[in-house]
């Protein structure tokens, strides 16, 4: 058991990080905007920009998307479609009542724990090996100054 | 006190009359801190007075007289401090206007009467027993009729 | 390993081990040292009133708070929110989701956690100037009595200044202000079980005691 | 003495009686001082600091701090404070938010300097007289049957047949004085014989050692001498078969 849900034994499957993944030959886009906000409700933080180019650059498409059977991850990396089922993180980690596909996620993580899992609990593992990782703060992902921008952005768009 | 209390309520004792004055009680530490006595302390000072006064405090939470934890029996050493740590309880009893302050226990009658003496507060301290053999209704037979007429005469 | 690394991790684990440990055995130690030399305390326990004094004094419904109420409404204040805001605030809950232990349980709404962290600050201000303020309390305390009053209070001046990234980014202090909460917040766990803050469970024992020997005057309790 | 010598005599005696309730005390005091306005030594000095109950406390404390390595002059700033500016009426306790038991550390200190041979003269000398005649006044028992008689037949004039019974077996009362009123307050004696008498009460008073209820070894921590005085009044109790024991209060 870790922290990292890679290492999940029990568990069949589970997510995507992100929003998009396509075939590696493809473009992919560089930054992701990850914004769970009709899946979770209003959001307490702002909305995280993923760079998911440097993502790439670094490590495999399994090492974040990922289907476990068996300790196994048992995704085709080839089948990471941008639109496919299954490559988003909530196609099968959702809060309770809205997942698409419960069955495919029997550890029942929601999908905020989700996240923080797998992004956080990797770059703490990452740095805790001394090697060069992304944020591990709060405010790394979630920067205030964004959401303070947005919070105000909203009331003036509908006055 | 307990004794007096149990006496008084049951009317093992009784009153020929209370005690007119304005009274007020001082609640010792060992009887009512310690011993657990608040209650019965009142009760037995309300039967004994026709006005009695309850100081700031009466009861559990009373201030201690200063005599307590040996400071009387610790004689002239103690004395100025003594008075000096006093002055609260005879603030107390100055605040109640009262003439008699009624107090069941040694250590504090004795401190109680020296305040009188260092604060001016023209009270006189006496315990229940005083007050309560002065007052109470002795049966016929028990009084000797001959001295009485003796006195008279 | 760098320092935020160290300090979530390892540190974290140490802060809080040693936070546990070192209550309980305070408790431990309490016991066992009472049942040798404080043989009066268990002659005469009895849990009736050791629940009467609790009932009492945990929550404002004693003398005290009748003597002094204001400084007793923010003490309770202070503790109350000492201690459930840290516990139920998003980003400790999150700590706990991705820790080994997986816990997770709802969290407090995000504002009513800042003016809880605000409540705690503001309290902690007041107790520091009255602790100045007055000739009574500048005689009774002493250099820990202040460094205390810090050290409570750091953590949750860092948790503010953390979450709202107050300072500001691009700086030194402001871009490792979480890193400053996760330290200041393990130097109090670390102090808790060898300086007065060990009321924290000593309470519980010196009420008891006291509730033993007043026990039979209830009132007193 | 050497102060090593009584370093070590003063830790000897701290060991036991310093228990896991005064330990925490010591530490767990936050000076909230919320103690200070419920002392009438505080309030009747003009709130001077010096006499805020938890600052008593202090001198208890240092000597367990400097573990009893303390000198002349410490013990007497000690003596002062924990004989003449404390009642231990327990006041403090009853408002201190953690129960801290100040009177009860008063104590300890003033049973360990008496342990050092150091305590209020007047004691001292009551403290004599308990053991060498169970009374602080050191009134003798011929004495104390000499008041019992003159109290009784001064009383009979005024009431009619009334006695002092002493030593009566199966009394249902044992009624103890102050030793005092033996020798200063002799009306109390009457007083109660009257109020006993007129009750129809079933009393009696003991005629040796145990008729003093007062324990003045206490205030100075003497608990040996304590302890037997108690134990002569529960003698005498037990000796008459009494049923309870009155005192005077």
């Amino acid at each position: 058991m870790n922290t990292a849900p890679l290492s999940l034994k029990q568990a069949v499957l589970v997510l995507a990080l992100l929003v998009l993944c396509a075939p590696a030959a493809q473009a992919q886009p560089d930054e992701v905007l990850i914004d769970n906000s009709k899946v979770l409700g209003p959001l307490k933080r702002s909305a995280v920009a993923f760079p998911h180019g440097t993502h790439m650059a670094a490590l495999d498409c399994l090492n974040c998307h990922h289907r476990m059977e068996k300790g196994k991850n048992t995704l085709d990396a080839g089948a990471l479609e941008e639109k496919a089922k299954g490559v988003r993180c909530q196609d099968c980690h959702a809060v309770k009542g809205t997942r698409i596909a419960p069955d495919l996620d029997p550890t029942q993580t929601p999908l905020m724990q989700a996240f923080h899992k797998q992004c956080l609990g990797c770059h703490q593992k990452t740095a805790a090996l001394g090697k060069k990782t992304g944020p591990r703060t709060c405010a790394g992902c979630h920067p205030v100054a964004k959401a303070k921008a947005a919070a105000k952005a909203e009331p003036k768009a509908g006055s | 006190m307990e004794l007096f209390h149990d006496y008084l309520d049951q009317g093992i004792i009784k009153l020929s009359k209370k005690v007119t004055e304005p009274t007020t009680l001082q609640d010792p530490c060992n009887v009512v801190r310690s011993g657990g006595l608040a209650a019965k302390n009142r009760h037995v000072a309300e039967m004994l007075s026709e006005d009695f006064r309850p100081m700031d405090n009466q009861g559990n939470y009373n201030y201690c007289c200063g005599g307590g934890g040996g400071a009387i029996p610790m004689g002239g050493e103690m004395r100025k401090q003594r008075m000096k740590c006093g002055k609260i309880k005879a603030e107390q009893i100055r605040a109640t206007g009262a003439k008699i302050v009624l107090v069941p226990c040694h250590n504090c009658i004795d401190q109680i009467r020296d305040l009188n003496k260092e604060y001016d507060l023209g009270i006189k301290a006496v315990h229940f027993k005083e007050i309560i053999a002065h007052n109470m209704i002795v049966p016929e037979h028990m009084i000797p009729k001959e001295e009485d007429e003796e006195e008279k005469a | 390993m760098d320092v935020l690394a160290l300090a979530e991790g390892p540190l974290l684990w140490i802060s809080l081990g040693v936070f546990a440990v070192g209550l309980v055995t305070r408790a431990a130690l309490f016991l066992v040292e009472s049942r040798e030399k404080d043989k009066i305390f268990w002659q005469h326990f009895k849990w009736k009133w050791v629940l009467a004094t609790m009932a009492k004094w945990l929550v404002p419904a004693n003398r005290t708070v009748a003597k002094d109420p204001v400084f007793c409404a923010l003490a309770y204040a202070f503790h109350f929110c000492l201690i459930v805001a840290p516990i139920w605030c998003l980003p400790h809950i999150i700590y706990w989701e991705t820790s080994r232990l997986a816990w997770s349980f709802t969290a407090l709404p995000d504002g009513l956690a800042d003016w809880m962290t605000l409540a705690v600050l503001a309290i902690a201000v007041y107790l520091l100037i009255r602790r100045l303020s007055s000739p009574d309390l500048r005689y009774l305390s002493t250099a820990s009595d202040y460094v205390l009053l810090v050290i409570t209070a750091l953590p949750f001046l860092t948790a503010y200044l953390s979450v709202h990234q107050s300072l500001g980014t691009g700086n030194l202090l402001g871009d490792n202000m979480q890193l400053i909460h996760i330290l200041t917040g393990e130097l109090m766990l670390v102090v808790v079980p060898f300086t007065k803050l060990s009321h924290a469970v000593l309470f519980f024992f010196s009420r008891a005691a006291t509730a033993v020997e007043f026990g039979r005057r209830e009132y007193s309790i | 003495m050497e102060p090593s010598t009584r370093s070590k005599a003063i830790m000897e005696f701290l060991k036991p009686r310093v228990g896991a309730r005064v330990k925490s005390w010591l530490e767990i005091c936050t000076k909230c001082g919320q103690c200070a306005d419920t002392c009438h030594f505080y309030l009747a000095a003009d709130r001077d600091p010096k006499m805020i109950p938890a600052a008593k406390v202090k001198y208890l404390s240092e000597i367990i701090r400097r573990k009893g390595e303390v000198d002349d002059e410490f013990i007497q700033k000690a003596y002062d404070c924990i004989y003449h500016e404390c009642n231990m009426c327990r006041r403090c306790t009853q408002f201190c938010p953690f129960g801290i038991n100040i009177a009860d550390m008063i104590a300890l200190t003033r049973a360990l300097l008496f342990s050092q041979g150091v305590c209020p003269e007047a004691l001292r000398s009551a403290i004599k007289n308990y053991h060498e005649t169970g009374n602080q006044m050191g009134v003798s028992e011929e004495d104390w049957l000499d008041t019992l008689t003159w109290c009784e037949e001064e009383m009979e004039s005024e009431i009619v047949g009334l006695k002092i019974p002493v030593d009566k077996v199966g009394a249902e009362i044992m009624y103890t004085i102050n030793a005092r009123e033996a020798k200063f307050y002799p009306q109390d004696i009457q007083e109660v014989a009257k109020i006993m008498h007129v009750a129809g009460a079933s009393w009696t008073v003991p005629s040796k050692r145990g008729w003093d209820d007062t324990n003045l070894s206490m205030f100075v921590g003497d608990l040996k001498t304590s302890r037997t005085l108690v134990e002569n009044t529960f003698a005498r109790a037990t000796e008459l078969g009494a049923k309870k024991v009155a005192i005077t209060e």
